[in-house]
């Protein structure tokens, strides 16, 4: 049994009032599961649907429609009472992209492990707390005196990345959300973050949904990965599969957009920019169709079902 | 299509609906005043010596209340109000019965429009103006000396700076009429002459307003100017070496200007309001002090008529801001 | 162009209490024609000042402490912090532009894109009508193979990428000797920032002029620099042809820099540097690397090494070195 | 350079606008609306029947040829019209002009007067100059409708209203008048209004009675507050105004050609026919109780409270009639005796006589600490600052109280007799300048001062609380003003018999707020209503029995005369009527501002 | 402690600061008044400022220094009353509105515009007229909180909205934080800044106002405040009859107070601002 399962799952926002309705079907009837200690990897560019995901598995926005099922059991967040809630939040918890907007400049970070502990009803006294807090920041790396009172800008972005890791694991999660962990932390910071997850599925068994356009990361740390374009997953297979042969045009496209640091391995062809965002979303079949070289008459007109090649999914008609 | 559907047709909504609440408060709350129309009107005639036997008194407040519309219930009351309303009637003043309220509105109400449309946009225009520059040149001298000025000039109680203003220029320094909206016997027909006597006329009460509107705009436009100017679109400009005078204009004023727009339409409906010290300072016929005495004289119909235009002219100064905010700010889109 | 001992830093003052911060401290480069120059470096290390300070366009808190700023323009060197603020201003987008970071906020958001082209145009060329201009940004963008519509559209009507272009023309529409580019591709995702890097490259072969590109993704630069030079704590530690670097990093700090990064087809395990970059208002004594670095030894912690010269057109600060230990990892 | 090209300064007379700007100003149809009679409408437009002078104490036959003839039971009444009157639109003035005048105000509800015509059963014109009124009822006092104070069913023009289909929204403009001016032109804005002697002024009862008015224009205005009008006399703008006193100091001492009814200190006219003081609301606790309404006229120490309120430029009055020089004449000579040796009771066979003949001079002695000029003349000083008044007796008060329960606790603080902190409440209006205000205040400081906790409650709504009953001790009138011109007390004290008595939330009679009553007030009214206006032997002895009735239960508390604060400037006209030159009442505001006119002199200044 | 010796190294609140002080031990001597400010006739009339009436007396024979006294402390007093009930409901209302959003912020923005929309001094002359006799200081402050919220309530909604947004609400949603708990420790410390700026503009609003009304003659003439004080002053003709010191008191003392107050809060806002906050923390 996986540990999550996302079926069918929509997300339709309107924009505009009660009289004027236009809708963005941010997230299209997207299916994947995450099994226990697996790294699964959700890429795609700025504003396919990624973080709307991960949101609504987090219970920060509603779904449209579409099943969130969690170890089997179907999570429900508007029917959900306070102890369901806590209960779900010691199980998924999650990790963002800015590590300097994850905490509040205002405040210092330590109070947030205090909160998440009294809070979750982990720990009733403050010397089990700090216990707690010691161990799992040691886990990332970050002593404890180093840590506590002090404000989020007296720190580094890649050790708040770690310190909000460590929050994350306060409550021994088992699935962690990391919505582009890395894209705002330096490159040279950059592996020991990714680093990270690799030894937190090895050595604690936590599986880990990768959110990021950073291919090569991805195909560093993760297990499975899925390429969303424009709220649809376009492939979804094993990374090694996936990012080495893509078979999807988008999948292509992705990587070898992605600058190797090798002097050797230079762009060559010029590629076609995408159309306005909203365009689109809007269009009728195959999204990618405005951007495709291989695009075909059908692609116009039809949204591609998924087509299961060499134990990868590929939503394309080049594969019909 | 859309346009009125999706942009005018909530706002025009949200419109009749904030009238509506305005003019039910103005309706409700002077009728809790102690203040009775019909007994502030036989007190005003005994008090001033009509011999009336008390039984004639009594037969009179009843003729009154008939006369008044002041039988029957409040909500009565009100739901005459808004038939009359809608008919663009206020009925008569009780103050001056019968004469309708309309008329004493109209008799009044060219004056005070005219006075301070002009000078509240006056101060608007030369405020932003020489808040925008001084909050650009913050570092400047005369910039350091208006800065003071305003901070003496806009807390002065207003009443003070305006017979102040009166008094040096009307009595020490007499050039100025020392009250008054036009000469005496003047005969209103175009001449540049009779233009020449409305703007003296004018020129006292609009300068006071204008000081200190022009210090409170000056004051807010400056702190905005001070945080736009940090912006990076402000500081890409003036590394990318665009002349002072072009970021000035177009990058800083323009941005800063957005805020108070808002506030100018918001400002315009505390007309009537701020017209009321203006007009008893410099006796200037407006309708503020026709407000001022419906207050006091519990004259509910000519109150009702003043507040309800002034509603309507907040109202409709705001809803025009709002239709016409697009314009100036293509952020805000007509979705 | 090339700066002598350049030295800014950022003197604050917050309510009385003074703090020096040293975000551009004896830095040496010079820069050749039609070359695309590389700087990388962690973030706050102290590119962007360095830029700033290059593009002699600084604001308090910001200053020059030390060092010259030379251009040279037609075989003459200007030294141009001698310049008068006037003269300076015209130097700028007619010899050298600036592409700033982040896009998100640097256009006028109420005016249209063209209307902010002439601005530009119009505040560096004299005797241009209204018309002239607009005819000038539109073929401009057309060379550049943008879509014309994007004059008419006001900045928030474009996406993060588009933004970014448009900036890159707003640049270079005065055809600059040198152009300064400020992390134009970090807030983008791949696609979209090979548009732009596409772009960058392309100006560059066609008009032959001299770019200078910062980021601290070395795959970006490894696809675009003929010469990188490596920033770390408002130093310059290494700088070499693009090849030399990638092959023979020298500096450990640069070492961790390439060979920490991922490459697909080798899932082998990659370490990041350790710790955290100093801040630059308080600098370790020495070699400011060296609580960061594996191979550190007592020199390091005393004395800051220079920029040498090693092999040929590859420099390097660092002691390990200069005494020849050089430690391969 | 106010005035328009073509209306000389030196040949018009500038008077301020008492009741300040008017809403309406094209309406002359005062009849209907009633308001704004004061810009020159009942001042110079108009002319009644009769018309109270109170300077000389006499009543002047204005558009009447005589005074009134009632028939023996008072129910019939004769009124003989002056004749050679004419409307200023050439129209004879004539007996018809008053049958439909008041015909039409019994027929039109809202009109002014209406509900008292109700009494008229039937008009005959027995000539042109001739009207007898036949009543439903006896009335005595029926032709007072017609005799002007500030008000009066004055004759409107028959020929113009008989036109109007609405008498109600009629605005009368241009109006048509029997006075001696016509309107020139008003301002729509309401500020002023200006006026032109009429060509043929001596077809008008001014003109008749006593010769041409001298200004050609009369300019009404309203400048504005006191310091509008100090600056407005200043420039010599301003002929006559009706100020604060502390403007008239202002305009004392910035116009060297300006001067007021008494060229000295107090400055102020005491010929006003109001007194001004407190009054108690006898229907609440305590106040029902005359020996507490004593203990609190005792509390007030007379002179410090004129002080308080005038800075002492008042005329005091015992009695609750003002000590104009005809009522001192008619009624205080006949009362002084019996003030002497009145006497209070307070228990165990301790009495007190409360009556202060030095009040005056104490007051007197006041203004000469304060450096103003005071004559030496006894006689004089008890006309000018009054004779007397109550007594400064503390200790007296504070006996009555603790007779009544009342006692002081240790910070000196005065409990009722349940115990409770006793508060008191003065209600006033919002005018600074009224009597009244100063009043308030000056009370509560001596009331403070005694150990009350006073507050002073300034509303717009007083005359609507006061009428109501909703107040403890309010500003009104001490009681309803009497005529001014004629001995008799029926309007003083009519409004205290029994029948107008309501309770509280009702409204009580103007001139009674107090709503007291006595017995013995019923009959002395009755009988009054009884004696013919002629009579004025009986009504005087009438008019002493109903004062010493108030004074032994003082109900309300007279104090001052009104002071009236009038300021003229003789830059362009003398003559205006002052102390020394008593031949007319000084207000230009009044209906008899029009006989005073022919009087004044140009003085001929440019 | 730290705050106010950083502040006071600005000159501007320093200057502000001073005066501010200065008005509140005026306020504060009230309580060691020889005069009861409510009883006349304590002291001659009419004279000019000497020793031992350093500010003169008035036509009603009372001090002015010791009326004075009295008047700033009211003046405070009931600006200080207004400026919290207001920041208090503009708080409240701006917060729900903001973190709760859809319907109750629809509700609560249409209140806070047909607040901003009704012609606010025409209603609270009307209300003052109504209740002015039993108008106390407290309730004057009341009034004038109750009409002083509207456009604040949108400034805190609008920065609720959008701190609503920062990742950090997520994270304390992660950490099992309630809204409550939320709003007040995520969103407060933002929101204080401003708060505070708009308390000191509100405390300004509602002196002139008292000052408005008083000269208008609606508000209770007897409680000794700046805008009373003046109101007697111009009633007794002060200025045309030359006692100066009379007119001059109030009107110099409530510029001097709004100055102060404006130099406060510019100077506040300033050293609130979050950038700048972040600055300083980021060097502790
Ligand atoms: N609250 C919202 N209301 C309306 N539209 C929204 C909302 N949130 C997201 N969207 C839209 O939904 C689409 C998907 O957004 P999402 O944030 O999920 O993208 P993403 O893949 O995370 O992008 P990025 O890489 O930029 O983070 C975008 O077009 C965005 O504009
Ligand atoms: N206006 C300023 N005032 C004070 N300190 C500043 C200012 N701007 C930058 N700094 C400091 O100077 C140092 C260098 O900043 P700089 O912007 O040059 O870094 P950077 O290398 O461009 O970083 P990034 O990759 O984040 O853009 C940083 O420590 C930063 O905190
Ligand atoms: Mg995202
Ligand atoms: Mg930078």
């Amino acid at each position: 049994m996986p540990l999550l399962e996302i079926k069918n799952l929509t997300k339709i926002f309107t924009i505009g009032s009660i009289f004027s309705r236009t809708r963005i079907v941010a997230v299209d009837n997207v299916n994947f599961d995450i099994n226990e200690a697996e790294i699964f990897t959700l890429a795609g560019e700025s504003g396919c649907g990624k973080t709307t995901t991960a949101k609504i598995i987090l219970g920060f926005e509603e779904p449209t429609s579409g099943e969130i099922i969690y170890k089997g059991r179907k999570i429900d967040r508007v029917h959900q009472n306070e102890k369901e809630r806590r209960e779900l939040l010691r199980e998924i918890q999650a990790v963002f992209q800015n590590p300097f907007s994850t905490f509040n400049p205002l405040r210092k970070v330590d109070r947030y492990f205090y909160e998440t502990l009294f809070n979750l009803g982990i720990a009733d006294t403050r010397e089990k707390a700090e216990e707690i807090i010691r161990e799992k920041l040691s886990a990332v790396g970050i002593s404890f005196e180093e840590f506590s009172e002090k404000y989020p800008s007296e720190f580094s972005g890649g050790q708040l990345q770690r310190i909000s890791i460590a929050r994350a694991l306060l409550t021994n999660p088992s699935l962690l959300v990391a919505d582009e962990p890395v894209s705002m932390v330096d490159a040279s910071l950059r592996m020991s973050i990714v680093n990270l997850f690799k030894d937190l599925k090895e050595q604690y068994g936590v599986s880990v949904l990768y959110i990021t356009h950073d291919l090569t990361t991805a195909y560093y740390v993760s297990d499975r990965i899925a390429v969303m374009f424009r709220g649809n997953i376009v492939e979804l297979g094993p990374a090694e599969k996936v990012l080495m042969e893509p078979k999807h045009p988008y999948t292509q496209l992705l990587r070898e957009s992605v600058p190797e640091p090798d002097p050797k391995k230079k762009w060559d062809i010029r590629i076609k920019l995408s159309e306005t965002e909203q365009a689109e979303y809007l269009r009728q079949g195959c999204k990618f169709a405005g951007r495709c070289p291989k695009v075909m008459d059908i692609c116009r007109k039809e949204p591609p079902p998924y087509f299961e090649v060499d134990g990868v999914q590929v939503k394309c008609w080049l594969y019909r | 299509m859309s346009f009125i559907k999706r942009y005018l047709l909530p706002r025009l909504i949200t419109y009749f609906l904030v009238i509506w609440v305005g003019i039910t408060m103005i309706f409700f709350i002077p009728r809790f005043l102690p203040t009775d129309p019909v007994q502030q009107f036989i007190n005003r005639l005994v008090a001033q010596g009509t011999y009336m036997d008390p039984k004639a008194i009594e037969e009179m407040t009843e003729t009154l209340k008939e006369l008044y519309g002041l039988k029957g219930s409040l909500w009565e009351q009100y739901i005459n109000f808004w038939k009359r309303f809608l008919k663009g009637d206020f009925g008569p003043s009780y103050y001056q019965f019968p004469t309708p309220v309309i008329t004493l509105i109209k008799q009044s109400l060219p004056w005070t429009a005219w006075l301070l449309l002009v000078t509240t946009l006056l101060s608007w225009i030369i405020g932003n103006i020489l808040g925008g520059l001084a909050g650009y040149f913050s570092n400047r001298r005369w910039v350091k000396i208006l800065d003071s000025i305003a901070m003496v000039i806009r807390p002065m109680p207003y009443y003070i700076l305006a017979l102040g203003l009166l008094i040096l220029l009307a009595y020490i320094i007499p050039i100025f009429p020392i009250g008054g909206g036009f000469a005496i016997g003047m005969q209103f027909t175009f001449s540049w002459e009779n233009l020449l006597i409305l703007l003296k006329h004018a020129f006292l009460p609009a300068l006071s307003l204008i000081l200190i509107g022009v210090f409170i705009w000056f004051q807010a436009m400056k702190l905005v100017v001070q945080s736009v100017k940090s912006e990076d679109y402000v500081k890409y400009a003036k590394m990318g070496g665009i002349e002072e005078k072009r970021i000035v204009r177009r990058y800083v004023i323009r941005n800063a200007m957005l805020p108070q727009i808002t506030g100018l339409a918001l400002s315009l409906g505390q007309i009537f309001g701020g017209a009321l010290i203006t007009e008893i300072v410099f006796s200037y016929p407006g309708i503020g002090t026709l407000l001022y005495n419906a207050i006091f004289t519990g004259d509910y119909n000519l109150l009702m008529g003043v507040s309800t235009l002034s509603i309507l002219l907040i109202t409709t100064s705001i809803l025009l801001i709002d239709l016409l905010y697009p314009l100036f700010d293509p952020r805000v889109r007509y979705r | 162009m090339r700066t002598e001992n350049l030295k800014s830093y950022y003197i604050l003052d917050i309510f009385g209490k003074k703090r020096v911060v040293k975000a551009v401290d004896d830095v040496n480069i010079s820069i050749r024609e039609n070359e695309i120059y590389g700087i990388a470096g962690e973030s706050g290390c102290g590119k962007s000042t360095l830029l700033k300070a290059l593009f002699a366009a600084i604001e308090p808190p910001q200053r020059i402490v030390g060092g010259k700023v030379l251009y040279r323009e037609n075989e003459k060197e200007i030294d141009v912090y001698s310049l008068s603020e006037e003269e300076r201003r015209k130097l700028r987008w007619s010899f050298i532009s600036y592409v700033p970071q982040g896009s998100m906020s640097v256009l006028n958001p109420v005016v249209k894109i063209k209307e902010t082209f002439k601005d530009f145009i119009e505040s560096h060329t004299t005797g241009k009508t209204k018309e002239e201009a607009y005819e000038m940004a539109k073929e401009h963008i057309k060379e550049l193979g943008l879509p014309i519509e994007i004059l008419n559209a006001y900045p928030h009507q474009l996406s993060g990428g588009m933004r970014q272009r448009v900036t890159i023309a707003l640049a270079t529409v005065l055809s600059p000797k040198v152009i300064i580019a400020d992390e134009p591709t970090t807030a983008l995702d791949v696609v979209t920032q090979r548009g732009v890097i596409q772009l960058l490259k392309e100006i560059q072969s066609s008009r032959q002029n001299t770019i200078i590109l910062v980021t601290h993704d070395m795959g970006v630069h490894a696809n675009v620099a003929d010469r990188i030079a490596i920033m770390y704590a408002g130093k310059i530690i290494e700088e070499a042809k693009t090849e030399e670097i990638f092959e023979n990093p020298m500096h450990p700090y640069t070492k961790y820099l390439i060979f920490s990064l991922p490459k697909f087809g080798d899932k082998g395990r990659r370490e990041s540097a350790p710790g955290s970059p100093p801040s630059l208002a308080d600098l370790p004594p020495g070699c400011s690397f060296h609580p960061r670095c594996p191979h550190a030894f007592d020199r390091c912690r005393k004395e800051i090494p220079p920029l040498k010269e090693y092999l040929p057109g590859h420099k390097v600060a660092c002691w390990l070195v200069e005494e020849g230990k050089n430690a391969a990892s | 350079q106010q005035l328009p090209p073509g209306i000389p300064r030196n040949e018009t007379f500038i008077a301020d606008n008492l009741t300040g700007r008017a809403a309406n100003p094209g309406n002359f149809n005062i009849w209907a609306t009633w308001v704004w009679n004061d810009r020159g409408i009942q001042n110079l437009l108009l002319e009644p029947l009769w018309c109270v002078e109170y300077a000389t104490g006499e009543i002047i036959n204005a558009l009447a040829a005589e005074s009134p003839k009632y028939n023996s039971d008072f129910t019939e009444l004769t009124i003989k019209l002056r004749k050679g009157v004419y409307w200023s639109d050439g129209v004879p003035f004539t007996a018809d002009d008053l049958i439909y005048t008041i015909e039409l105000a019994k027929n039109t509800p809202g009109f002014g007067y209406n509900s008292q015509m109700q009494q008229v059963k039937e008009i005959v014109k027995v000539d042109d100059y001739t009207v007898v009124i036949k009543l439903n009822a006896p009335n005595s006092r029926f032709h007072t409708y017609f005799l002007d104070r500030w008000g009066a069913l004055r004759p409107l023009p028959k020929h113009v209203f008989e036109k109007v289909e609405d008498p109600l929204t009629f605005t009368f403009n241009p109006p048509v008048g029997t006075g001696p001016y016509v309107l020139h032109s008003y301002d729509p804005g309401g500020y002023w209004t200006l006026w032109q002697r009429r060509e043929d002024w001596d077809r008008t009862p001014t003109g008749m009675l006593y010769g041409m008015p001298q200004p050609k224009y009369v300019l009404f205005i309203t400048y504005g507050g006191p310091e509008k009008q100090v600056l407005a006399m200043a420039q010599h703008q301003l002929d006559a105004a009706d100020l604060t006193l502390e403007a008239l100091k202002a305009v004392l001492n910035r116009v060297k050609t300006a001067r007021a009814w008494r060229k000295n200190f107090p400055w102020t006219v005491n010929i006003d026919p109001c007194v001004t003081g407190l009054h108690f609301n006898t229907a609440k606790e305590p106040f029902n109780n005359p020996e507490v309404r004593w203990a609190l006229v005792f509390a007030i120490d007379i002179v410090e409270y004129a002080a308080n309120a005038f800075d002492g430029a008042v005329t005091l009055s015992p009695i609750h009639i003002p000590l104009t020089t005809a009522y001192y004449n008619w009624y205080f000579t006949k009362l002084e005796d019996w003030l002497k040796n009145f006497e209070i009771d307070l228990g165990n066979g301790e009495k007190f006589k409360p009556y202060d003949p030095e009040a005056g001079f104490r007051l007197a002695e006041y203004a000469r600490k304060r450096g103003y000029p005071v004559p030496d003349n006894p006689e004089l000083i008890k006309r000018i600052f009054g004779p007397g008044w109550w007594k400064y007796a503390p200790d007296v008060a504070a006996k009555l109280l603790e007779k009544n329960g009342f006692y002081r606790d240790e910070q000196g603080r005065w409990h009722l007799p349940n115990g409770e902190l006793w508060k008191i409440t003065i209600t006033t209006g919002t005018n600074p300048a009224h009597p009244g205000y100063r009043n308030a205040f000056a009370a509560a400081q001596a009331w403070k001062k005694f150990g009350i906790d006073v507050t002073v409650q300034t509303t717009d709504a007083a005359a609507t609380l006061d009428q109501r009953g909703e107040f403890e001790v309010s500003t009104d009138w001490p009681a309803a003003e009497p005529w001014g011109g004629h001995p008799d007390l029926f309007r003083v004290l009519e409004p205290f018999h029994s029948k107008y008595i309501r309770p509280i939330g009702e409204n009580a009679p103007w001139g009674n707020y107090a709503r007291w009553s006595n017995s013995e007030m019923d009959r002395i009214i009755d009988e009054i209503q009884k004696t013919a206006w002629g009579d004025t032997k009986k009504l005087i002895e009438l008019g002493v029995e109903g004062l010493k009735l108030l004074v032994k239960e003082m109900p309300t508390i007279p104090t001052f005369n009104y002071p009236g604060v009038i300021a003229w400037d003789e830059h362009y006209w003398t003559n205006y009527p002052g102390a020394e030159n008593m031949y007319a009442q000084p207000y230009h505001h009044w209906p008899n501002f029009k006989y005073m006119l022919p009087f004044l002199k140009p003085t001929g200044r440019k | 402690m730290q705050v106010l010796k950083d502040l006071l190294r600005d000159t501007r609140f320093r200057f502000g600061f001073i005066v501010f002080l200065v008005l509140a031990g005026l306020s504060i001597l009230s309580f060691f008044s020889p005069y009861n400010p409510y009883l006349w006739n304590q002291v001659p009339r009419d004279l000019p400022p000497h020793w031992p009436h350093i500010l003169g007396t008035n036509s009603m024979g009372q001090d002015i220094f010791w009326k004075l006294t009295f008047a700033v402390r009211n003046s405070l007093v009931m600006s200080l009353i207004a400026g919290l009930v207001s920041r208090v409901i503009a708080m409240i209302i701006g917060m729900i509105a903001g973190y709760k959003g859809g319907t109750a912020d629809r509700i609560l923005m249409f209140l806070s515009d047909s607040f901003l929309v009704i012609p606010l001094f025409i209603i609270i002359v009307l209300i003052a007229t109504m209740v002015k006799a039993r108008l106390s200081l407290p309730m004057l402050g009341l009034l004038l909180g109750v009409f002083g919220w509207a456009w604040d309530a949108r400034v805190i909604r609008s920065q609720v909205l959008s701190l609503r947004e920062r990742d950090f609400t997520y994270t304390a949603l992660l950490s099992g934080s309630k809204a409550l708990a939320i709003v007040f420790k995520e969103y407060l410390p933002f929101l204080i800044p401003l708060i505070f700026a708009t308390l000191i503009g509100n405390m300004s609003w509602a002196i002139g106002m008292e000052i408005t009304l008083a000269i208008l003659g609606v508000s209770n003439l007897d409680i000794p405040t700046l805008g009373t004080m003046l109101q007697w002053s111009i009633n007794y003709q002060a200025l045309l009859l030359g006692y100066w010191w009379w007119v001059l008191t109030p009107v110099i003392t409530s510029i001097f107070l709004f100055i102060a107050l404006y130099l406060i809060s510019v100077s506040i806002s300033e050293y609130l601002d979050p950038r700048m906050r972040i600055q300083r923390i980021g060097q502790a």
